[in-house]
């Protein structure tokens, strides 16, 4: 097992750039998200980890050893793939065994190894089926004995779970999971699926337009995000944007946002002009009182919360409510924000204002 | 708009069933969502309303009328698919026309051009209404399609998981849209998905399928707190509901056999102690992944509690859902 | 109740009307619309089948009407399968069979590898590498014999040019141990772009991410190309090879146009025998004897052949 | 190095194998190229040894082709100066320009029954391929078999019982018969390639058409056949390419009236021997139109050969 | 000029002028072979297209598929001809199976005679059963087998030189089958002003009847006979008689050693192009293309030769020529036999000989001036005077087809000794007459 | 081998078709072989048996 380090990996297809300049670490025994919509270049990343496409610069690190130019077959990495990618003309044993064999094992330690393998993945009964014929599920294991028959030094995969269907898939998160916990293999996972890396992942790197834009832990993420961009991606509903213009003072605690003072935390960065105000959902409280008031659009019940939808003077905004809390459409309410959990942006640049909630995490100027 | 009538309901393909003798009255301006997973006879359901495939046994009354002999047009219904309901070789604009154009309907050409001209409006396409139907991105053309329904005025929209293949952000945004419409056309709307956000935020009234039968039919909140089963409390909730041996935490509830937890009603710092397994954090809240004698169980917790994996926690059920063997709720 | 056009249109409308909004029934539509094909291929196609089957009973003679048919019940086809001549003749077909696979399967797939390696302008190439098998058999086989030719022809020439022998020396079309390599040469020309293509789509129809799969497995290119592109490619080229036994066992058109089943009886390939008997002896019911047994065997490889179609359609 | 990706081939392969393909494709033009030069030789050009590459171009072969001509006496010559280029092409033989040649009408006739038994097979095969790709029709699978099976009979075995029935029916050397009997040859190939594009089409269309208030005939003509027209077209163009180049059938029941050109060109003579020039300018004149079809279809071709297996 | 040659007849304003037998003008169709005589009746027709007011088209067929394309035609019932001159042994089949139109009746009453034509003629073109007074046909085109040479060759005094030291003779034409091939043999692969000539030009075909045609060249002068009696069938013996395996094997060796190289499926075309060409020294093919081997401005005139094919054991000659029929599903029957009719006049006998076609009729035949008329004319009375044919059995096809396979296996494709073809052959032809019900 | 079996005697669809396709097979090529004439004459039934053979397994279930 092992440790990978990323170090201002550039890859370019011709005039296209689809990764700049990246440079991350995943710790050994990690199970390492690469988050962001489609075209971001998070799959390219984990294909450049492989070995599968060589980057244009940079080094990558594998157990300290740098790989980068080196084809796959030197790389001792497993894949799975966003497809499974099995052999379709081999049954499930011909399938497992296909990396031992080609490494040249000897026929009995693979027989061995694939039995292994199948008890744990709890495909035994399988073996001798064609994998065309199999479930998704199945599918989805046989992909991964494949890739873990092989005691590689850490796991790429490519969106395993993004050909199952709804229902099957949060089962399945759950299985890849406890296997890794098992495990613990260096496991890089590539998803856009925020609610996927919130739940498995120990890390995520957050990728949009070929740039990493945050790297840290799944409540790090959450809750100090460093762009708009990060901020509008993770959660459900994402947090809400309060577009305003004004100014704040390096050391301010409050913003003015049309005329009401609201709390923020202390900001360590002073700037003005295209503000935005975030704030999550579930930091919006209601109250008949508050001065700031926005009137009911829309409830959308959820069980045990629910979301209202309210117009601003600064724009639409949801909040989120408990399930009882009675909101009529229509009706004016009263709106107060956690002012510890706000963070402002720049709009213009997307960045967030450095505070006292994102110390550390958001350093750049 | 009208009232639809579903009576002893029953059609199968071959051996499979698709769906076995359903009841069900769509009252006028209602918007019922049909939820259930692949394969529980939602869409079956839907086709068989819009005549699309026939009835092995029982009655489906629309506005009164019972429509067992009639054809697809003749039913005056509007139905929008999953996906591929824009014809790729017409325009905006002539898809929206088409149902105007049809035979039955025969709408005097001025008519037709202000329905349209409205519906685009409504759905904010008027800007292209001649473009190519296959040049729309996936928003648009699912607006199309339901602007394709709106600009007729059915007997009862027939809507089959029309939002699933568009992205979350999307979604979130049609599907406001789509009840804000509902409401202010007054429309009776049977909508299908296996999406139970959607059910939930939209519908006036739930019917929960399994197996092509329905097992309960009610209001979205009905659903959530009094499910009638074991199958129906699973279907909704997420994190799913905790379904434990009754006797877990002692003594069993009279009668109970299975007891459903939702993972709100897990009162954490008494009772039994249950090992934690894992903490998802969520952002708005973490997921607390426990175990208690070999059974899972799913609780929510303050994102920013500091749980560690294989701590204890003492946990204690708050107001039980009581299933029997079978899975039937008790109390 | 609401005004519905519906109840409208129950109320006052004529019945014409009310046929037009219900349309034919879809049953009724299917067999309007299968009806006309079928009907086609029972007049055309299975008519004179059973018809062939029970002239290959008699001893009919199509040239001669006024003569009474008799019933000679297995004996036309008793005749044909105790046949020396008849049975040299399938050696005949099995040669040009064996041989022309053997060729086209073996450049085909060899050009279909080399052009899925993508290099520039492969379509172009691809298009007029095509080109010969859409062409007529019959005028195909016409100019071949010119090139044939000795001496004034460019094959002869060619070979000539590069062997230094006489091009009057050898005579592709005259020479007993040269014939059979004359159609075969001409066959190939004409169908290696079929088996190419077919084994081109099969190339196609493997993901790269396979490869990326047996990569990333640590297999070597050798290793990759045994037991991944060649069992994948497996299927179409049987379909390949299946089509083509088939269409050559019944070749005629481009033989009978290059040897005309010569010289002496070298190349007289089962279809240009029947021809004979039915069209030039009119041995009628003898023939149809003898066409049976060609539709049998061609019946059965087409059934293999729907099979492999079908196999490759779940892809 | 900076766009390596596992699967793509080295620039020094793709080298290595576009030459080797082009060699290929050259070498096998070379039968096609001779055969148009030789269109514009002289007959005796035609037939030099070594043969001749470089030449002076004449347009012989496709006057003899277009023509028939006869040898007439000096005086006969000498009393009719030659009026028109091509004229004056056939007097260097002492020859005159008797009339028209059969070809002109040979190549009408494969023109009107290719495009009769297309139009045929096309219009029934849609109607049969819709229905089989919509429809539950009993059996379904055996009739499609059934349908392609008799493609593949031998054309020869198949004649006998034609030509009885033909005789019979006086359908013998008509357009009638052979366009009829090409439509049921191309009918199999209609059916199995159109129905593959007409499973390409979703129901839902049709489905929503019903629904939008029209019946189940009115959807498949409005709906699907606009959708269905690339697919209408290729077949078009394949079931057009078999009939032109079809040759057992026509030389077996057609004599004349009605006879294609496949069987005739091989037959076009010259004094003496064949005239090889006209031979390759009625070749040159009826393959033209096949090659441009084929690049034309170059996208549907691998469906059409396959019966609509396979797609590209 | 050009197209309104061949339709400038001003119908209406002739038609009366002629025969005034059909109220109408009719399009006829006359189908033959494409060569050279049938060039020469199409100009001899306008004369009767000026009398008739009927308009006249052609359809010539090339020999290698002209009894396929026509059989095929008349089996299928088919009414493209009116007019068909067909092969002589077709006439079999066309009477029995009712192709061809009785003429006997038409004969009477237009008092056309066939005691007019010449006897060989009208027993082989005209006749079914053989010899019966019942015609079905009218003598067009008389023809046989015979031989050209380059004369201009066989006069210089070099080669004559070198043929007397090579085998003792003279060089001439040749007395005897053998000698034929002494001479073939004698050419072969021969330099003559710069170029390989070889010795002769041979049928070899295979498809249609060309090798039989060929072959029988030698197995008539060594006294092959096809049955032991005649109508009897008989053929062992006959067929595989020790005369007919060496006239084979003679064959045989002409083939290999004195034709060119490539004629392994020659007939009339090839041998044509290989004699024009300066190809051979000799060839064999049909007197119909004499007149026009003769005109060729290159090896024609006084370059050029003919002699009868030379006899063996006895004189011989292969049998060719056609009768005139009228096809019986024709529609326009009438206006055909107007045009047999036409075809009979003496007069027109002679102008079709004058220009280039074999005529039967006595009065072309022996007039005073018909030998000196072309230098092959005394050739061709002397060829007719000892013709034989094939059979003309109603199973013809299947009988020359069997003949054409079983030679050119042996001759071509050199498999098999010369007795076991024949022997082959009569088990072939047994069989087809088995199921004649003539055995 | 005993799934083969198996299939064969329940009337599986996959077994049966192969053993006609061997059948067909073997007829044709008992029909093209140069070396047995018997292997000829016997080629015909052989095929057909096939032939008919597969006909009647398509139908049966897989």
């Amino acid at each position: 097992m092992a440790q990978i380090i990323i170090k201002n990996v550039r890859k370019e297809f011709g005039d296209f750039t689809a990764v700049k300049e990246s440079s991350f670490t995943i710790e050994d025994g990690e199970f390492f998200m690469l988050l962001g919509p489609s075209g971001c270049g998070k799959t390219t990343t984990l294909r450049m980890i492989a070995g599968l496409e060589l980057p244009t610069s940079g080094e990558i690190y594998l157990d300290g050893e740098e790989i980068s130019q080196k084809p796959p077959s030197q790389r001792d990495i497993a894949f799975v793939f966003q497809m499974f990618a099995l052999y379709p003309h081999m049954n499930v044993y011909k399938n497992l065994s296909y990396p031992l064999v080609s490494q040249g094992m000897a026929r009995r330690d693979v027989k061995a190894k694939v039995e292994d393998v199948a008890t744990i993945l709890g495909i035994q009964n399988i073996l001798k089926k064609p994998v065309g014929g199999l479930s998704g599920g199945d599918r989805q294991r046989v992909a991964l004995g494949r890739a873990i028959v092989r005691d590689p030094k850490a796991f790429m995969m490519d969106e395993p779970l993004g050909a199952l269907d709804a229902e099957f898939r949060e089962h399945m998160a759950e299985e890849l999971r406890a296997l890794h916990d098992r495990m613990g293999a260096t496991t890089v996972y590539v998803t856009h699926d925020q609610l996927e890396a919130m739940q498995m992942g120990d890390k995520i790197v957050v990728m949009n337009n070929a740039v990493v834009e945050q790297f840290g832990t799944p409540q790090e993420i959450y809750d100090k995000p460093a762009t708009m961009f990060v901020a509008d991606f993770i959660g459900s509903p994402s947090m809400n944007f309060l577009p305003f213009d004004g100014s704040v003072a390096e050391g301010a605690q409050t913003v003015d946002l049309q005329g009401h003072s609201m709390t923020v935390p202390r900001q360590m960065q002073g700037a003005s002009g295209k503000l935005v105000f975030g704030v999550r959902p579930e930091h919006v409280t209601l109250s008949d009182t508050g001065a700031y008031r926005g009137e009911v659009l829309a409830t959308e019940y959820l069980g045990t919360t629910q979301i209202i939808t309210l117009d601003t003077p600064n724009g639409a905004l949801k909040a989120r409510a408990p399930a009882g809390q009675v909101a009529t459409v229509g009706e004016k309410i009263g709106l107060g924000f956690k002012g510890e959990a706000v963070t402002l942006f720049d709009e213009n640049s997307g960045r967030a204002l450095r505070s006292e909630l994102n110390e550390g995490i958001v350093t750049h100027g | 708009m009208a009232e639809v009538i579903l009576k002893g309901v029953s059609k199968s393909f071959g051996d499979t069933v698709g769906v076995a003798d359903i009841d069900m009255t769509i009252p006028d301006g209602a918007f019922v969502v049909l939820l259930g997973p692949t394969g529980a006879g939602k869409t079956t359901t839907l086709r068989l309303i819009s005549g699309l495939e026939k009835l092995d046994a029982g009655e489906i009354h629309i506005g009164g009328r019972n429509v067992a002999n009639e054809t697809p047009a003749q039913r005056d219904v509007a139905m929008v698919f999953q996906q591929y309901s824009l014809y790729p070789h017409l325009t905006v604009r002539e898809n929206l026309e088409f149902p105007l154009k049809s035979p039955i309907l025969n709408t005097p050409k001025d008519e037709i051009i202000r329905k349209v001209n409205e519906v685009a409006n409504v759905l904010q396409i008027s800007h292209k209404l001649d473009n190519k139907a296959t040049a729309l991105s996936g928003g648009e053309m699912q607006r199309v399609s339901i602007g394709r329904a709106l600009v007729r005025e059915p007997q009862v929209y027939l809507m089959d998981e029309p939002l699933s293949s568009l992205d979350a952000k999307l979604r979130t945004d049609l599907r406001i849209e789509l009840k804000r419409i509902q409401a202010s056309l007054g429309a009776t709307i049977l909508y299908v998905t296996h999406d139970q956000i959607e059910a939930m935020t939209m519908a006036t009234h739930v019917g929960v399928l399994n197996e092509g039968r329905l097992v309960q039919y009610g209001t979205p909140r009905d659903i959530y707190e009094n499910p009638n089963s074991v199958y129906v409390a699973s279907r909704l909730g997420q994190p799913r509901i905790n379904i434990l041996p009754a006797d877990l935490f002692g003594t069993a509830p009279k009668g109970a056999h299975r007891i459903g937890l939702r993972p709100e009603h897990v009162t954490q710092g008494e009772g039994r102690a249950a090992q934690v397994e894992r903490v998802e954090h969520l952002g708005d809240h973490s997921r607390l992944h426990l175990h208690l004698d070999g059974h899972d169980i799913v609780t929510l917790a303050d994102p920013h509690a500091d749980y560690a994996p294989g701590s204890a926690l003492q946990i204690a059920p708050k107001d039980p859902l009581c299933f029997d063997a079978q899975g039937d709720r008790i109390y | 109740m609401t005004e519905t056009p519906i109840t409208r249109a129950a109320r006052g409308t004529p019945p014409t009307v009310a046929r037009k909004i219900k349309g034919l029934s879809d049953r009724a539509i299917a067999w309007i619309f299968v009806g006309p094909t079928i009907f086609l291929l029972l007049a055309v196609n299975i008519f004179p089948l059973i018809w062939t089957i029970n002239l290959s009973f008699t001893n009919f003679r199509a040239n001669r009407p006024n003569r009474e048919v008799e019933y000679v019940g297995l004996r036309n086809y008793e005749r044909i399968l105790t046949d020396t001549d008849i049975w040299l003749n399938m050696q005949a077909t099995a040669h040009f069979l064996f041989w022309t696979i053997v060729l086209q399967v073996l450049i085909g797939f060899t050009l279909a590898y080399l052009i899925n390696k993508k290099f520039k302008g492969n379509d172009l190439w691809t298009t007029i590498i095509v080109l010969p098998m859409m062409l007529s058999p019959a005028v195909v086989g016409n100019f071949w014999k010119f090139l044939y030719q000795p001496q004034i022809g460019l094959f002869n020439y060619i070979v000539a040019f590069f062997t230094g022998k006489d091009p009057s020396s050898f005579e592709m079309l005259g020479q007993v141990n040269l014939a059979p390599w004359s159609i075969v040469i001409v066959d190939t020309w004409m169908w290696t772009p079929f088996v190419m293509l077919i084994c081109l789509a099969g190339l196609r129809s493997i993901p790269d991410y396979i490869y990326e799969a047996a990569e990333i497995d640590r297999a070597s290119k050798w290793r990759q190309f045994w037991t991944i592109t060649v069992p994948m490619v497996m299927p179409f080229l049987m379909l390949a090879v299946l089509f083509r036994g088939i269409e050559n066992f019944k070749m005629f058109d481009l033989v009978v146009q290059l040897t005309g089943g010569g010289p002496g009886s070298t190349t007289e390939l089962t279809s240009i025998n029947l021809k004979r008997e039915a069209f030039e002896k009119w041995r009628t019911g003898y023939a149809s004897a003898y066409a049976i047994i060609l539709f049998v065997t061609v019946f059965g490889l087409a059934s293999i052949y729907v099979k492999a179609l079908n196999k490759v359609k779940e892809r | 190095m900076s766009s390596f990706s596992v699967t793509e081939p080295s620039t020094r392969s793709k080298w290595f194998a576009g030459s080797l393909v082009i060699l290929y494709a050259l070498i096998t033009m070379v039968p096609l190229a001779w055969i148009m030069l030789t269109g514009f030789k002289s007959p005796a050009d035609a037939i030099s040894y070594p043969p001749k590459v470089i030449f002076d171009p004449t347009l012989e072969g496709y006057v003899n082709l277009f023509t028939t001509r006869t040898r007439q006496t000096d005086e006969f010559l000498a009393a009719n100066p030659p009026e028109t280029w091509y004229e004056e092409i056939v007097r260097q033989y002492d020859m005159v320009i008797a009339g028209p040649s059969k070809f002109g009408e040979r190549f009408l006739n494969s023109v009107i029954i290719g495009f009769g038994s297309t139009f045929l097979s096309v219009f029934l095969g849609t109607l049969a391929a819709y229905a089989f790709s919509r429809f539950k029709i009993p059996l379904a699978d055996d009739l499609l078999f059934f349908i392609l099976s008799t493609r593949m009979m031998p054309p020869i075995a198949v004649a006998i019982p034609i030509f009885l029935m033909y005789r019979q029916l006086g359908l013998s050397d008509t357009h009638l018969g052979m366009i009829l009997l090409y439509t049921a040859v191309n009918i199999s190939l209609a059916v199995w390639l159109l129905k593959s594009f007409i499973d390409g089409i979703p129901t839902e269309y049709e489905e929503a058409a019903l629904i939008d208030g029209y019946t189940r005939f009115q959807a498949f003509y409005k709906v699907v056949l606009p959708q269905a027209a690339t697919g209408i077209a290729s077949t078009a163009i394949f079931c057009l390419i078999f009939a032109w180049n079809e040759y057992a059938f026509a030389v077996l029941l057609t004599s004349g009236t009605a006879q294609t050109a496949p069987p005739f060109i091989p037959t076009i003579i010259g004094v003496g021997g064949l005239d090889w020039p006209a031979v390759a300018a009625g070749a040159t004149i009826f393959l033209l139109p096949v090659m441009i079809f084929t690049v034309a279809l170059r996208k549907h071709l691998l469906r059409g050969i396959t019966f609509g297996a396979v797609r590209k | 000029m050009k197209y309104s040659k061949l339709t400038a007849v001003s119908a209406l304003s002739l038609a009366t002028a002629g025969f005034g037998a059909s109220a109408q003008a009719e399009d006829l169709t006359l189908c033959w072979a494409a060569w050279d005589p049938a060039n020469a009746l199409v100009e001899l027709s306008k004369e009767f297209e000026a009398q008739s007011g009927h308009t006249m088209n052609f359809e010539f067929i090339p020999w290698p598929n002209f009894a396929d394309r026509m059989l095929n035609e008349l089996n299928s019932g088919g009414n493209l001809c009116d007019l068909l001159i067909g092969d002589s042994q077709w006439i079999g089949g066309g009477a029995e199976n009712g192709h061809y139109v009785k003429l006997n009746d038409f004969f009477d009453a237009e008092g056309i005679s066939m005691g007019d034509f010449a006897d060989a003629t009208v027993y082989a073109y005209s006749t079914w059963p053989k010899g019966s007074e019942n015609y079905y046909a009218l003598p067009a085109m008389g023809d046989a087998n015979g031989w050209f040479y380059r004369k201009d060759w066989f006069e210089r005094d070099d080669i004559r030189a070198a043929f007397q030291e090579a085998t003792g003779r003279e060089l001439a034409e040749p007395k005897t089958q053998k000698e034929l091939l002494e001479i073939a043999q004698f050419f072969q692969e021969r330099e003559i002003d710069g170029q390989t000539v070889y010795g002769a030009a041979i049928f070899t075909e295979r498809g249609s009847e060309g090798i039989t045609m060929g072959v029988t060249g030698a197995l008539y002068p060594w006294g092959f006979k096809y049955e032991n009696t005649p109508g009897s069938y008989d053929m062992e013996g006959a067929v595989n008689s020790p005369e007919a395996v060496e006239a084979l094997e003679f064959y045989k060796e002409f083939y290999e050693t004195a034709t060119p190289p490539g004629y392994t499926n020659s007939y009339m075309g090839e041998s044509l192009d290989a004699f024009k060409s300066g190809q051979v020294a000799m060839a064999m093919n049909w007197f119909a293309f004499f007149p026009g081997l003769y005109a060729d401005p290159n090896t024609g005139g006084d370059k050029i030769d003919f002699f009868v094919n030379p006899p063996q054991n006895q004189a011989g000659s292969t049998l060719g020529g056609q009768g005139i029929s009228v096809v019986a599903y024709s529609d326009k029957q009438d206006a055909a036999l107007e045009y047999i009719k036409w075809f009979a006049d003496p007069e027109v006998q002679q102008k079709w000989w004058d220009l280039g076609g074999y005529s039967a009729h006595n009065a072309v035949l022996e007039s005073p001036t018909f030998k000196d008329s072309a230098p092959f004319a005394g050739d061709f009375l002397e060829a007719m005077g000892a013709v034989q044919d094939f059979w003309q059995e109603p199973a013809y096809a299947e009988l020359l087809l069997a003949m054409q396979k079983r030679i050119h296996d042996y001759v071509v494709a050199d498999q098999g000794t010369a007795k076991e073809a024949l022997d082959k052959l009569i088990e072939d032809w047994t069989e087809t007459f088995e199921d004649e019900g003539k055995l | 081998m005993s799934n083969f079996i198996q299939g064969l005697l329940r009337l599986k669809r996959g077994p049966w078709e192969l053993v006609a396709t061997i059948l067909i097979a073997l007829g044709v090529f008992m029909l093209m072989q140069p070396f047995v004439m018997w292997g000829f004459t016997y080629s015909f039934i052989t095929t057909l048996i096939g032939t008919v053979m597969f006909i009647i397994v398509s139908h049966f279930p897989e």
